[in-house]
């Protein structure tokens, strides 16, 4: 049982991870919480929906293609909301209050358009096949999340620390102002660290949603709860943070609702969050220099 | 014609009740935002609030005052444990760190088989009544005018400017910080307090994210320029869901749609007058 | 000019005044009669995460009230609903039921839709001697907040007994594990009504454990009940985690042989058509089903579908059979009058959908006979074998 | 020498794996305008952070009037009598000139909260006080005309001054300006020259940041040079002057340029 209960652990970490990444890229890079960060997660998994029921596109052409649209509508909304703050050197709050108030008008005109009825993905699009091996079990769709986060996690890697373009974008991360100054074009990699960060939200929404076969629009605000507990635990815009952070929450969520009491599952993430704030306040892995007031 | 307004005052009491209470959290917020401090645990001090007076008053039933008395004193005796971490920490770290605060509490309340665990608890006796609701209000501007107006004010505001350039200047940021959250979640709870003893009915999840993100939005929507910001953001918000009432499915849709023009178009909030910081005539 | 013209307007408003005065010295019912329609006003969610119950309730209340009207109304006047939006928020239910007694001068108030607005709601009804009746409220102390407060919904203290004796009996389940979403007043109201019944019944709990009602992972507490080797899983849960338990469960690898035995939350299609063939088995017990072959519950069917291109479910037609029984007592009471309505809503027997219907002392339904145990089987629910 | 108001020994300071400062003491004597200066990144700024306490310091000590400062918050140390201004202007923008002026004045002004709230006749004297005060030290610096305006609308050379005013609000003993003739036209510096003239005849004792060595060697009476963190030369403006370690460590820039001609 302990085996298949650890399985259980890193599959639900792997959710809480791939979740986390995007949401701690923009934060990391952007300095916004950005709240409508949920919003690309409910996107993601109705325009999958849309894509393989109403036209017809296979599963794996749906994922990525919801990828990319949920990742454009992070450019404009970021465009269209962020943008004017940043220029009118507007104080932090004020991009916290834009997201909130734009979170509410998408989730609202999403439920109001398509209801609030749970959708499935129809079985002929896909159906998930259990494998059993050593005694313990997994489906594909949890193999898929698996190996998505990994892909993900090397991807973003290769790029921050590998290429001109993450050099720009750790840069941006580093000193909005002094990146503009050396030359960086902030705009064009605002631009790009949102499409990314709203693509993974799309591309969570579409595994999750799949794998718990569930999807609803307000499932992204549920996971942000969750996503927040791990970005604080790995470090807020660390992205190596939120991967440990997010499998070690999903292992020790599991181990205590098996092992000591399924009531206590819920005050794990946020007794960790907690702690994390009162002894490491930076995350498990952020760096000891706190940007100054 | 009292007949007439009696009416009036029964169809729109829980509304009216509703502006003077959320005017009290807008309040409370502003404490904190005055000091430049982002706190995302107001709703949850509101609860902490809700329930110590909830369960004082149909557990033991004590009267009203006493009640209030825990009311302030329980969630502001919270703030100060739970400011020895968050003081540390700046900005956004304390904003998440108190929405911790919110779900941890949650899932005690759901726990808690004394006050009703997930069923909630009812039968809250109805007390305090308009003249309560808005006397407090009404007393709480006017402190929140006069400590503004004064060195505290003025050192609030410093800090919420400059910290390091306020602590220059002899101020104890630290203690102002760690006052303003305890006064802050005193005052929630005071609003809290209010709120269950005229909706007669608390349950857990009265006191979640969705909440603490409403109450700030009355400080941010009114503008902090002064203590009307908030109350007047307060009174917008809370009217607002009424007024767009035969919108039906689309009513959520144009309050998002509200306040993001707001903060785009008037980055200061509505209200943005700033109040003259000096306690005394020119 | 402008001084006639605002003293023209003093006197129209004090005219109004004074009619309103009259109207709050009890007349304004008769004058209701007189004048158009019956008002009843109706609080559910109609916005936000929890509107699909709403929206299902009023679907079932429209069709019922087209069907009344059609037949001439109640009282030789047609019926008509005020609907306010409750968006699942307790405040809002409140300020909802004050605009429906003070400005729109209901005489009965249908919903709210959730129990906890329910407690809220519920208290300023009675104090204004308006009867107000839940179709879905099914928590405890619902009835007890007064006089006026009536429900059709059968609590699940009727329902729960029913379905695990039965499981005992016709399938001789003997130990079991418990399973509630704990953070819930409907569904921990559920499990306390289990627990109760599973001790006087006499199966064995090998465990309990509960989740967050918007949780989508049980793989947890699944796996440790598992090992634990249960003849059956009790649920109380609402259909989305209700439905990912079921999923969930056939990913582990549970056999087909140990069911959810669930509570009224899991009396819906959505179940199926959520969890697929993951719900085959699923045991609930209602006074209804889609599938009910009666005469009156075809009919319903029949005309919800043809209305709204979609299947009813239990809170329609608990919604759709309230507003015959509503529109009954207020026939009985002879006008539209909150107090004769009341009077006469205690003693109202109508038979419906659900079967025959009439409230006990204590305004809870007091029939309990039509509650049979329902199977789901690919995809629908049916009666069990 | 035996009443040094601000003693500074073997200070150390270090970021990470930077060095900023290294065993650096020197003292300011009461009723003194003492410079401080250096090429860039000397640590002169790091200096002032360490001594007003916005910075903390990996070794030595600092002591103001025989206290000993070394681990007290900023506020502490402004309340023992020392005050500063910023290299980069930090006045309160949101508030008017007048209230900028009377939040340095905080340690000053008296009024418990319980005053504040009841509006007790003793608080609005306290202000009323406070207001007056404030108004002398504007006129001082000479931005009595502007009192009423936003701090944010002020003109550069202005925000200077009110810094400064601000500052001396709290009634130092010892008053730190980080470069306080920074983009200032020459009839301003003039001014500020007199204003500083008259603060030390005040009795105020002045530690001064400065790039404008004419402004410098005219005012001050001991001067402490800093290059890479380390202490190179200190005593009068013409000891210093003569010093080949300064020479060489100005060498080549501007400033170099300009000492040697003046010698």
């Amino acid at each position: 049982m302990l085996g298949q209960q650890l399985l259980n652990g890193v599959v639900l970490g792997a959710v809480y991870a791939l979740f986390a990444l995007g949401f701690t890229l923009i934060f990391g890079v952007l300095g916004v919480i950005n709240l409508t960060y949920g919003f690309y997660f409910s996107a993601g998994a109705f325009l999958a929906l849309y894509f393989t029921q109403g036209l017809g596109i296979s599963m794996m052409l749906a994922l990525l293609l919801a990828g990319i649209v949920t990742g454009g509508i992070a450019v404009i909304l970021d465009g269209l909301l962020l943008t004017p703050l940043r220029r009118a050197k507007a104080p932090e709050l004020a991009s916290l209050m834009v997201t909130l108030g734009a979170t509410l008008f998408l989730y609202s005109l999403m439920s109001a358009y398509f209801g609030t009825d749970i959708r499935r993905l129809p079985p002929k699009v896909f159906t998930n096949v259990g494998f059993n091996w050593l005694g313990l079990h997994i489906e594909t769709s949890q193999l898929l999340i698996l190996v998505t986060m990994v892909v993900i996690v090397s991807g973003l890697g290769w790029l921050t620390q590998r290429t001109r373009m993450g050099l720009a974008i750790r840069a941006l991360a580093e000193n909005g102002t002094a990146a503009q100054l050396a030359g960086i074009n902030a705009g064009a990699v605002t631009r790009i660290v949102s499409f990314l960060s709203g693509g993974i939200g799309g591309l969570a929404g579409v595994l999750i949603g799949m794998n718990y076969n569930a999807i609803e629009p307000y499932m992204g605000e549920q996971m942000m709860l969750k996503g927040f507990a791990v970005v604080i635990m790995g470090g807020l815009g660390n992205i190596r943070g939120a991967l440990v952070a997010g499998l070690m929450l999903g292992v020790l969520e599991t181990l205590t609702a098996g092992y000591i009491g399924s009531s206590l599952k819920d005050a794990v993430g946020f007794g960790l969050a907690v702690l994390t704030l009162w002894v490491r306040p930076v995350g498990l892995f952020g760096r000891a220099t706190i940007k100054r007031a | 014609m009292s007949a007439f307004f009696a009416n009036l005052l029964f169809t729109y009491q829980s509304l009216i009740y509703g502006l003077g209470i959320n005017a009290i959290l807008g309040l409370s917020m502003y404490v904190v935002l005055a000091i430049g401090q982002l706190s995302l645990g107001q709703a949850a001090f509101m609860g902490v609030g809700a329930y110590a007076s909830s369960l004082l008053s149909v557990k033991l039933g004590l009267s009203f005052p006493v009640v209030l008395v825990a009311a302030a004193g329980v969630p502001a005796m919270l703030a100060l444990l739970v400011s020895v971490p968050t003081l540390r920490l700046s900005g956004v770290y304390l904003a998440i760190a108190t929405i911790g605060l919110g779900e941890v509490l949650r899932l005690f309340y759901v726990n808690w088989d004394y006050a009703g665990g997930a069923l909630g608890l009812s039968g809250i006796p109805d007390r305090g009544g308009f003249f309560t609701i808005f006397g407090t209000l009404a007393l709480l501007l006017a402190a929140a005018f006069a400590v503004g107006r004064s060195r505290i004010g003025r050192a609030m505001e410093a800090i919420r400017e400059d910290e390091q350039a306020a602590g220059v200047m002899g101020i104890d940021v630290p203690r102002y910080k760690l006052a303003a959250l305890v006064i802050s979640a005193a005052i929630a709870g005071i609003a809290g307090a209010y709120n269950a003893h005229v909706t007669a009915f608390i349950a857990p999840g009265d006191y979640a994210f969705d909440n603490a993100v409403t109450i700030l939005s009355y400080a941010l929507l009114g503008g902090i320029g002064s203590p009307l910001g908030p109350v007047f953001g307060a009174f917008l918000l809370t009217a607002l869901p009424e007024l767009l009432r035969p919108l039906h499915d689309y009513r959520l849709v144009l309050n998002g749609l509200i306040i993001v023009s707001v903060v785009i178009f008037m980055p200061r909030g509505l209200f943005s007058w700033h109040m003259r910081r000096i306690g005394a005539a020119k | 000019m402008k001084f006639v013209q605002l003293k023209r307007g003093l006197r129209a408003g004090a005219l109004a005044a004074s009619v309103l005065a009259t109207g709050m010295a009890g007349a304004p019912y008769a004058m209701a009669q007189a004048k158009t329609s019956v008002q009843l006003g109706a609080i559910e969610v109609l916005s936000g995460p929890n509107a699909k119950y709403g929206v299902s309730i009023k679907s079932g209340f429209d069709l019922a009230l087209s069907e009344i009207n059609a037949a001439g109304g109640v009282l030789g006047a047609p019926l008509a609903i005020h609907y306010e939006d409750s968006a699942g928020n307790k405040d809002q239910a409140v300020n909802a039921v004050r605009k429906l007694i003070g400005a729109d001068k209901v005489s009965l108030i249908l919903g709210p839709t959730l129990s906890g607005e329910m407690f809220a709601a519920g208290p300023v009804a009675n104090a204004q001697k308006i009867p107000i009746v839940g179709t879905s409220t099914t928590a405890n102390g619902i009835t007890a907040l007064g006089n006026y407060v009536f429900r059709t919904s059968l609590p699940e203290s009727d329902v729960v007994p029913v379905t695990l004796k039965a499981a005992r009996d016709k399938l001789g389940v003997k130990k079991v594990a418990v399973m509630y979403g704990n953070d819930d007043a409907f569904t921990k109201s559920g499990y306390d009504v289990m627990k109760a019944a599973l001790t006087k019944l006499g199966i064995e709990t090998l465990t309990t454990e509960t989740f967050g009602g918007k949780d989508t992972d049980f793989s947890a507490q699944l796996t440790k009940i598992k090992a634990m080797n249960p003849d059956a899983i009790v649920v109380s849960a609402l259909v989305q985690a209700g439905a990912g338990i079921m999923l969930e469960k056939k990913a582990l690898g549970f056999s087909d042989k140990v069911r959810i035995i669930g509570g009224n939350g899991l009396n819906s299609p959505k179940i199926g058509e959520i969890a697929g063939a993951a719900a085959n088995g699923t045991l609930v017990g209602s006074p209804w089903f889609v599938g009910k072959q009666d005469a009156a519950n075809v009919k319903f069917v029949g005309a919800y579908k043809a209305k709204y291109n979609a299947e009813p479910d239990q809170f329609a037609a608990q919604a759709y059979d309230t507003l015959f029984i509503v529109a009954k007592a207020i026939t009985a009471a002879g006008a539209a009058d909150p107090q004769k309505i009341r009077d006469a809503l205690v003693n109202v027997k109508y038979s419906g959908v659900l079967g025959p219907s009439a409230f006990t002392a204590d305004r809870n339904p007091a029939d309990t006979s039509g509650v049979v145990v329902l199977e789901m089987e690919d995809g629908k629910f049916a009666p069990l074998k | 020498m035996t009443d040094a108001l601000l003693e500074i020994n073997h200070l150390g300071v270090r970021f990470g794996a930077v060095q900023a400062l290294s065993d650096v003491s020197f003292r300011v004597e009461a009723g003194t305008i003492h410079g401080l200066i250096g090429p860039n990144g000397a640590g002169k700024t790091t200096a002032f952070n360490v001594i007003s306490g916005l910075a903390r310091q990996t070794s030595g000590q600092i002591r103001l009037a025989g206290v000993t400062l070394d681990q007290l918050p900023s506020y502490r140390r402004t309340r023992l009598g020392l005050a500063r201004t910023f290299q980069n202007i930090r006045i309160f923008r949101e508030m008017s000139v007048l209230e900028n002026v009377l939040t340095g004045a905080h340690v000053q002004t008296g009024g418990s909260a319980l005053d504040i709230l009841l509006r007790l006749p003793r608080f609005r004297a306290a202000e009323r006080e406070g207001v007056a005060r404030a108004r002398d030290i504007l006129q001082l610096v000479g931005l009595e005309s502007r009192a009423e305006s936003g701090a944010g609308d002020l003109a550069y050379g202005d925000m200077r001054r009110l810094e400064i005013a601000r500052a001396l609000a709290s009634n130092p003993k010892l008053l730190m300006l980080d470069e306080p003739a920074a983009g200032m036209n020459p009839s301003e510096t003039q001014a500020l020259r007199d204003l500083l003239l008259v603060l030390k005849k005040r009795g105020v004792t002045l530690l001064l940041v400065e790039h404008d060595m004419q402004f410098v060697m005219q005012l001050c009476e001991e001067i402490t040079v800093l290059n890479f963190g380390a202490l190179i030369a200190q005593g009068s403006p013409q000891e210093v002057r003569r010093d080949p370690q300064v020479i060489e460590a100005y060498l080549g820039t501007k400033t170099a340029h300009k000492l040697e001609q003046k010698s």
